[in-house]
């Protein structure tokens, strides 16, 4: 069964120069009892496909058109009080990139976990702050830093107490956005087991959002890869990494320079070119002023739609890698 | 291609400006603040050309303590009148003028009344009337001159005040009785001797000083309620021809003297001062409130950008001194600068003017060299954190010097900040200088709102609203658009600093 | 470091900024052009022996160093010496006056904070609408006003238009019997000063509340705050208000010395019998002991206000680097 | 490869003090210091690039800054070839200057944004004197714009950073550091701020335009990047070096328990490879005055009683390969 369903969503920001396509038209599935990967490069609107499954976004955007189902209810349509008060967070958490500036810093960690207790129960505050506690102690953290605020907390402890606020109402879903960018490569690892052991535990479903493709593939079962607000090729993991139909995919996945190499390698690969602005994305294929295979085709045809290789496999490209042509 | 790069790096710089322009553009309140601002210029440089009158010095140029002329249109203002000036030449300037009086005489043959560029002492504007008498063409009776102007009131309601002046000389009068007089005659054509005078001897020019003022109790005397009249009200007691005229009576003539009397009339006036006056009225002494108005709005303007660019610029030299060179230096500037900062400005600055003296550049400086911690603060603290900055790092990695790190990358990085801080500190400088004339320790030689406000108060005029409201208002709104631009600007040029 | 220690420092730094304003108190005063002698015999010749006494009774032959340190001792004493124009001892004055401008500056700054910030917030809640424009556009020009022709409007208004309270003083005279009547009759007198002081903070208070709020509400743990379900209420007030309030605690120790310029004009405007009237009067009469001692208590205010935000700031930011 | 080193580094201490104002200075009773690089000693060799990989805060960017003295050490001493750096005058410095270069981490805190590129490119030949006039300025900026491939050179030089993309920007400040042909550059993680997709890119452009410098000291918290971009490692832990070898050498024979932690812990683009548990326990301690002992012993799996007593000291353990620690050196 699918925990979550997206099909066409679209998420635009309206700004002073124009209107930012950053979602557009996105198919995004979520099976119960998976995690699901979500890579891109910055500004490709990962973070912001995120943030549209909470309905979460900033002021100057909003979901246009599309359709957003949870545990087959529709949740697209539903009004702004239901939602904030049955779905998000105690259907839906999420932990934040950046765990740094994402806990207050005025309040102790306890409160703010038992807080996203009190609005989705209504528990007695002793019974909430011992909740809080047995949360700390199952993310690894001693339970009597509760009492503490988050400055006196390291990066990596931080993240935990974010991880354990979003556990706190034992929510079906949770969506990580970037959960251990900016951390050390050994708190990313034990962050990484932390996450990949409670997701086995409580049954948990997992989007994980990261640029770094290598925490994916450790922590996901499928990934999809999102370029210029478009996912291009959508697989289970390991299909993917070893197959990649997309040229994006391919290149993003040989750009990662890896230890287990045998060789020391003298060039590195790279994508030429930037991405494009989202307020004026190319015509045709987005990818296509980057891509090595790019024709005529894919500059004018208009962008190429999802083609199934195998059933769990998709991929958007005129040209796929791989095809012979 | 050094031209051509010359040429695309002055494009650059022309796009810049216009994006700066772009975004201040779509700034409602910057705008609004620089309209604003933009009206005030105006207002300061071409104001005080709309009207003559000096601000301090010119006295009595309407009645005193009148609304402006237009208040006549307003429910309950209808009886207000202007003022009327029935005699354009009070000099004599011109022989021409003469002709503008009417002369009677009841020896026809023995005056001569001519247009005189002698005798002129003491009498204003470049010549007189020379009234020549022929003793030896006469009879030893009463000779006597009149020189009278008629002048129409259409007002039924009197002025607030007349006054009538006279210059004069006698010469050749030994032995000859003279009396001189001014005399008043209303729409019923009764007379009022407003002043005379008996001549016995040669008299030299006489003070120039108004000879009858309505408001003198030597005037209201001649009417039986005495110091309770109101001799305008009395006199214009309706509308109609009213006259005025000077006479001369000659007595005791000496028929056998060679010597011709000359008697010399200067500066003979009569002004009506209504019970109204110009844009905007008149204070306690009758002076033009429009053009305090105008001459305080440069003084507002002057002193509020000369004061925020010195105290800004000092506040940016210390800033950018202390942290700089950190240490010592900056411990030392900063302490001094929170010391500053926790004694009360005002009454340091009213101190400090009591001591060193009232004039304007005195003001302009103690409000400097107390407006600049502050911002010297707030530079302070940007240059750390610039300091701390990559770029700075870059340079410095790079070989630049001390010198060329602050010329090349501090300076224009702070720099937003100075134009934004420019703009906030003109505000406070005006409303300082406000303060100090509004306590009575402005320049008493140069009108600025703070002492129109003063004199209000002084003078207990907080019921005439004509005269309270423009100078706070024009403080106010001047602040104001300072404030604005200065909150757009920040909204504008800082977030850029910010952003990455 | 612990918050004793801080605590500890803080008020070491106060003391040593006292002792600076101090000293530049006394070298102003001495800079002062004017022999007191000259000053307090305006209009009357004294004999010369008289000159002698007075100038022995000032200390005025004495050298600068023990004029100096007799200063010290006798204002830390709280002996400010005569007033050169009443001859009543300067200190009396002021503590008859302390009162009234303790009273006019605490009643307007309570006010202006509690509708500056409950506007503010709303203002911020609500931003873009009808409400935040008003609210913004108000709060500009009465931060642009300036106080004396505030208080002139108020006047006009509130003393000759309805006739509802007095234009001047600080009670009535005689003053009612009655300590209740006695209240009352303060409150009358007080309401349009504390009015004008109050709309003169008041903008500036809100401007700075709403803006600081809007940058809280960009941060980071506001969207966790969203995300966690708390309804755009509780962000508001709870999550934005809390950190937005740290600046604003700054701030009310950055307001007292503008406050104290904005309460001499209000002073002088209705004739409140405090010490802004107090100065002001000193300065027509170049009453100089009268005007170094109200400067080491401006002084001493706002250096004693600075010091407790600082502790109060201690005791609220979590974060505080001591 | 020459084995001459251009840069020799000895005795290294770089300590922070921890105090509050001048004021409170003579409250604070004990002296404490954050110690950031703690007796460092290193060669690189000319034409070398030896990478220094570590997690954050271990002092691995002080260590780089100190090396071209943007940073007074607090003993301890930098040989440039056979000059001591750290004994020369700021005159005599500013000379030396064009010598050594460094590329910063961050491209977008780097670049000062009210500069157009050809004034940030050209900053480093202006500084130092090194051009005529304002034609051979742009002669020189477009050449290495052209090197950076930006190009064409004309249409970037009169851009300012905000209209440059992550990469772009990378390479301005590249440009800037090699344009005066440096014998020693210290890449700060030049690519980590960058998306992995136009990393390549710069690295590529850096070992391309090596002709223009001799050698590099490349910071980086990426062991992988190392591994390929580098010739030698060094890996740091609290302020000391661990292990030092070949790239080779230590990520398939690592020494360290660190270094083995490491490598464990670097996640590997390939869900066929997920790895198990890394082994290692609790969290980096405090930098502040840490005590005379192994700084990994709190970590360490496989910590034994003299690593609780004893310093290790850096030994070669053989072909230049040197462990600090007291387990490996037999």
């Amino acid at each position: 069964m699918n925990v979550l369903e997206a099909s066409d969503l679209k998420v635009y920001y309206h700004t002073a120069k124009g209107v930012v396509r950053a979602v557009d038209g996105v198919d995004f599935i979520v099976e119960e009892g998976t995690s699901v990967g979500l890579a891109g490069e910055s500004g490709c609107g990962k973070t912001t496909l995120g943030l549209s499954f909470l309905k979460l976004l900033p002021e100057n955007g909003a979901i246009e058109s599309g359709s957003l189902v949870f545990e087959g209810d529709d949740i697209y349509s539903l009004d702004e009080k239901t939602f904030r008060e049955n779905i998000r967070w105690s259907q839906i958490a999420m932990i934040f990139q950046g765990a740094m500036n994402a806990l207050n810093p005025v309040f102790k960690v306890e409160d703010q976990i038992s807080e996203a207790i009190k609005l989705h129960s209504n528990k007695k505050k002793k019974e909430r702050l011992q909740m809080a506690r047995d949360l700390l102690k199952k993310v690894d953290i001693d339970p009597t830093m509760g009492r503490h605020y988050p400055h006196e907390f390291s990066g990596g402890m931080r993240q935990r107490a974010m991880i354990a606020m979003a556990l706190a109402c034992d929510p079906k879903l949770i969506i990580a956005d970037e959960p251990t960018t900016a951390l050390d490569v050994i708190v990313q690892k034990q962050l990484m087991d932390l996450l990949r052991r409670l997701k086995a535990e409580m049954n948990l479903s997992l989007i994980v959002i990261s640029h770094d493709i290598s925490v994916l593939a450790e922590l996901c079962d499928y990934l999809n890869i999102m370029y210029a607000g478009r996912i291009v090729e959508w697989g289970e993991i390991e299909e993917i990494f070893e197959n990649p139909r997309h040229h994006y995919t391919h290149g993003l996945i040989s750009t990662f320079p890896t230890v287990e190499d045998e060789e020391k390698k003298s060039r590195f690969e790279f994508i030429p070119g930037a991405p494009p602005n989202l307020l004026d994305p190319p015509l045709g294929c987005r990818f296509h002023p980057r891509c090595p295979a790019a024709t005529e085709i894919c500059m004018q045809e208009p962008t190429p739609e999802m083609r199934r290789i195998s059933e769990k496999h998709y991929v958007a490209c005129h040209h796929p890698r791989g095809d012979l042509d | 291609m050094t031209i051509s790069t010359r040429r695309k790096r002055f494009n650059r710089l022309i796009k810049r400006a216009k994006g700066f322009w772009g975004d201040y553009k779509q700034n409602k309140k910057g705008l609004f603040g620089l309209g604003l601002l933009f009206f005030f210029v105006l207002f300061a440089l071409f104001g005080p050309m709309l009207s003559d009158n000096h601000p301090v010095m010119d006295w009595d140029v309407g009645g005193r303590r009148v609304p402006p002329a237009w208040f006549k249109y307003l429910p309950g203002f209808q009886y207000l009148v202007p003022n009327l000036d029935p005699i354009d030449d009070v000099g004599f300037g011109d022989s021409d003028e003469l002709s503008a009086w009417d002369i009677e005489t009841n020896f026809e043959d023995s005056f001569t009344v001519t247009h005189s560029t002698e005798g002129y002492e003491r009498g204003s504007g470049p010549g007189s009337i020379l009234i020549s008498l022929d003793s030896e063409a006469i009879e030893p009776s009463a000779a006597n001159i009149k020189i009278s102007k008629t002048f129409s009131w259409d007002y039924s309601n009197p002025p607030k005040r007349f006054r009538t002046n006279l210059n004069f000389k006698a010469e050749g009068v030994e032995g000859t009785s003279l009396n001189i007089r001014l005399v008043l005659v209303d729409a019923k054509r009764v007379e009022y001797v407003l002043w005379q005078r008996d001549i016995i001897s040669d008299t030299i020019w006489s003070y120039p000083e108004y000879k009858v003022d309505s408001y003198s109790i030597k005037v209201k005397m001649i009417f039986p309620d005495g110091v309770f009249a109101d001799p305008a009200h009395i006199i214009f007691n309706g509308t109609g021809e009213y006259e005025f005229y000077f006479m001369a009576s000659f007595d005791n003539i000496d028929t056998e003297s060679t010597v011709t009397t000359h008697l010399y009339v200067d500066d003979l006036n009569i002004e009506l001062r209504g019970t109204s006056y110009g844009l905007l009225g008149t204070d306690q002494w009758g002076r033009d409130v429009y053009s305090q108005l105008a001459h305080g709005a440069k003084t507002s303007l002057f002193v509020g950008l000369l004061t925020a660019f010195i105290s800004v610029s000092i506040g940016l030299i210390v800033g950018l001194f202390a942290g700089f060179s950190g240490g010592l230096v900056d411990e030392v500037s900063m302490r001094f600068a929170d010391m500053l900062l926790v004694i009360p400005f005002l009454p340091l600055l009213l101190i400090l003017i009591a001591i060193l003296g009232q004039s304007v550049l005195n003001i302009i400086l103690v409000i400097s060299l107390l407006g600049w911690m502050g911002f010297s603060r707030v530079v302070r603290s940007q240059v750390l954190s610039l300091k701390e900055r990559t770029f700075i790092e870059a340079a410095r990695a790079a070989g630049g010097s001390t010198i060329h790190i602050t010329i090349k990358h501090i300076l224009p990085n702070v720099m937003g900040l100075v134009y934004v801080s420019l703009a906030t500190n003109v505000p406070a400088a005006i409303t300082a200088e406000a303060s100090l004339s509004f306590l009575g320790l402005g320049d008493p030689s140069i009108m600025s709102w703070g002492q129109m406000l003063h004199d209000i108060v002084y003078y207990s005029a907080i019921k005439e609203l004509y005269w309270v409201i423009p100078p706070g208002l024009c403080i106010a709104l001047l602040a104001v658009s300072f404030v604005m631009m200065g909150f757009s600007l920040d909204e504008i040029l800082n977030p850029r600093l910010r952003r990455r | 470091m612990s918050l004793k220690r801080y605590i500890l420092k803080r008020t070491l730094y106060s003391i040593v900024l006292l002792f600076f304003a101090l000293t530049l108190n006394f070298i102003i005063f001495r800079m002062a052009p004017g022999n007191p002698i000259q000053i307090v015999a305006s209009g009357v010749r004294l004999k010369p022996e008289m000159v002698e006494r007075l100038i022995e009774l000032w200390g005025l032959n004495e050298p600068l160093h023990v004029q100096y340190i007799r200063y010290l001792k006798s204002t830390l004493t709280w002996d400010f010496g005569y007033s050169y124009n009443s001859l009543e001892p300067v200190g009396r004055e002021i503590m008859e006056r302390l009162p009234n401008t303790l009273l006019l500056m605490g009643v307007s700054l309570f006010f202006a904070i509690v509708f500056g910030t409950v506007f503010g917030v709303y203002a911020a809640y609500k931003r873009g609408s009808l409400f935040d424009l008003t609210t913004v556009t108000v709060s500009l020009f009465s931060y642009a006003l300036p106080t004396f022709w505030m208080g002139l409007l108020m006047i006009y208004v509130g003393g000759y238009l309805f006739g509802m309270f007095p234009l001047a003083g600080t009670m009535s005279r005689p003053p009612p019997l009655d300590p209740i009547m006695r209240i009352f009759d303060l409150a009358w007198h007080l309401f349009l000063p504390g009015l004008t002081l109050f709309l003169f903070q008041y903008g500036g208070w809100l401007l700075m509340m709403r803006s600081t709020l809007l940058e809280a509400l960009h941060e980071d743990y506001i969207t966790t705050a969203r995300a966690k379900g708390v309804a755009e209420r509780g962000v508001l007030f709870k999550h934005a208000f809390r950190n937005a309030m740290l600046p604003l605690v700054t701030n009310i120790a950055l307001q007292i010395p503008g406050l104290l310029n904005g309460a001499i004009l209000t002073e002088t405007v209705f004739s409140w019998r405090g010490l802004g009237l107090y100065t002001w009067s000193a300065i027509q009469f170049t009453d100089y002991p009268v005007l170094q001692a109200v400067f080491y208590i401006f002084a001493l205010v706002t250096i004693v206000c600075n010091l407790i935000v600082d502790i109060v700031y201690g005791y609220i930011d979590p974060r505080i680097q001591y | 490869m020459s084995q001459t080193p251009i840069i020799r580094v000895r005795n290294l201490r770089k300590l922070f003090p921890i105090r509050g104002g001048g004021l409170s200075s003579f409250l604070t009773k004990e002296e404490l210091f954050v110690h950031a690089v703690d007796d460092v000693s290193f060669d690189i060799n000319t034409d070398e690039v030896l990478g220094l990989v570590g997690e954050s805060g271990c002092g691995k960017t002080t260590l780089g800054r100190l090396l071209i003295r943007l940073l007074e050490p607090t003993s301890g001493e930098v040989y440039y070839r056979d000059t001591n750096i750290l004994s020369l005058s700021q005159s005599e410095m500013r000379e030396l200057r064009p010598k050594m270069q460094i590329i910063f981490q961050d491209p977008y805190e780097s670049l000062n944004p009210r500069m157009t590129v050809l004034d940030l490119v050209a900053e480093p030949l202006e500084v130092n004197d090194l051009i005529e006039n304002d034609a051979e300025k742009e002669e020189k900026v477009a050449e290495i714009l052209e090197q950076m491939r930006l190009t064409p050179p004309e249409e970037f030089m009169f851009r300012y950073p905000h209209e440059l993309s992550g990469g772009q920007r990378q390479r301005i400040a590249v440009a800037r550091a090699l344009i005066i042909h440096p014998d020693f550059v210290v890449a700060d993680e030049p690519v980590s701020m960058l998306d992995t997709s136009t990393r390549g890119e710069i690295l590529n452009l850096m070992i391309e335009l090596k002709a223009l410098t001799r050698s590099y000291l490349f910071i980086t918290h990426e062991l992988a990047v190392a591994r390929h971009f580098c010739d030698r490692i060094a890996i740091m832990y609290l302020g000391r070096i661990m292990e030092m070898g070949t790239s080779d050498e230590i990520v398939k024979n690592p020494s360290h328990p660190y270094t083995r932690a490491l490598l464990e812990a670097t996640p590997v683009p390939n869900p066929k490879s997920r790895k198990e548990k890394v082994n290692i326990k609790g969290e980096v301690i405090s930098p502040i005055n840490p005590p005379r002992r192994c700084r990994f012993y709190t970590r360490c799996l496989m910590a034994e009683e003299i690593c609780s007593r004893l310093e290790p000291e850096l030994v070669d353990i053989g072909g230049g390969h040197m462990v600090a620690c007291h387990l490996n050196q037999g």
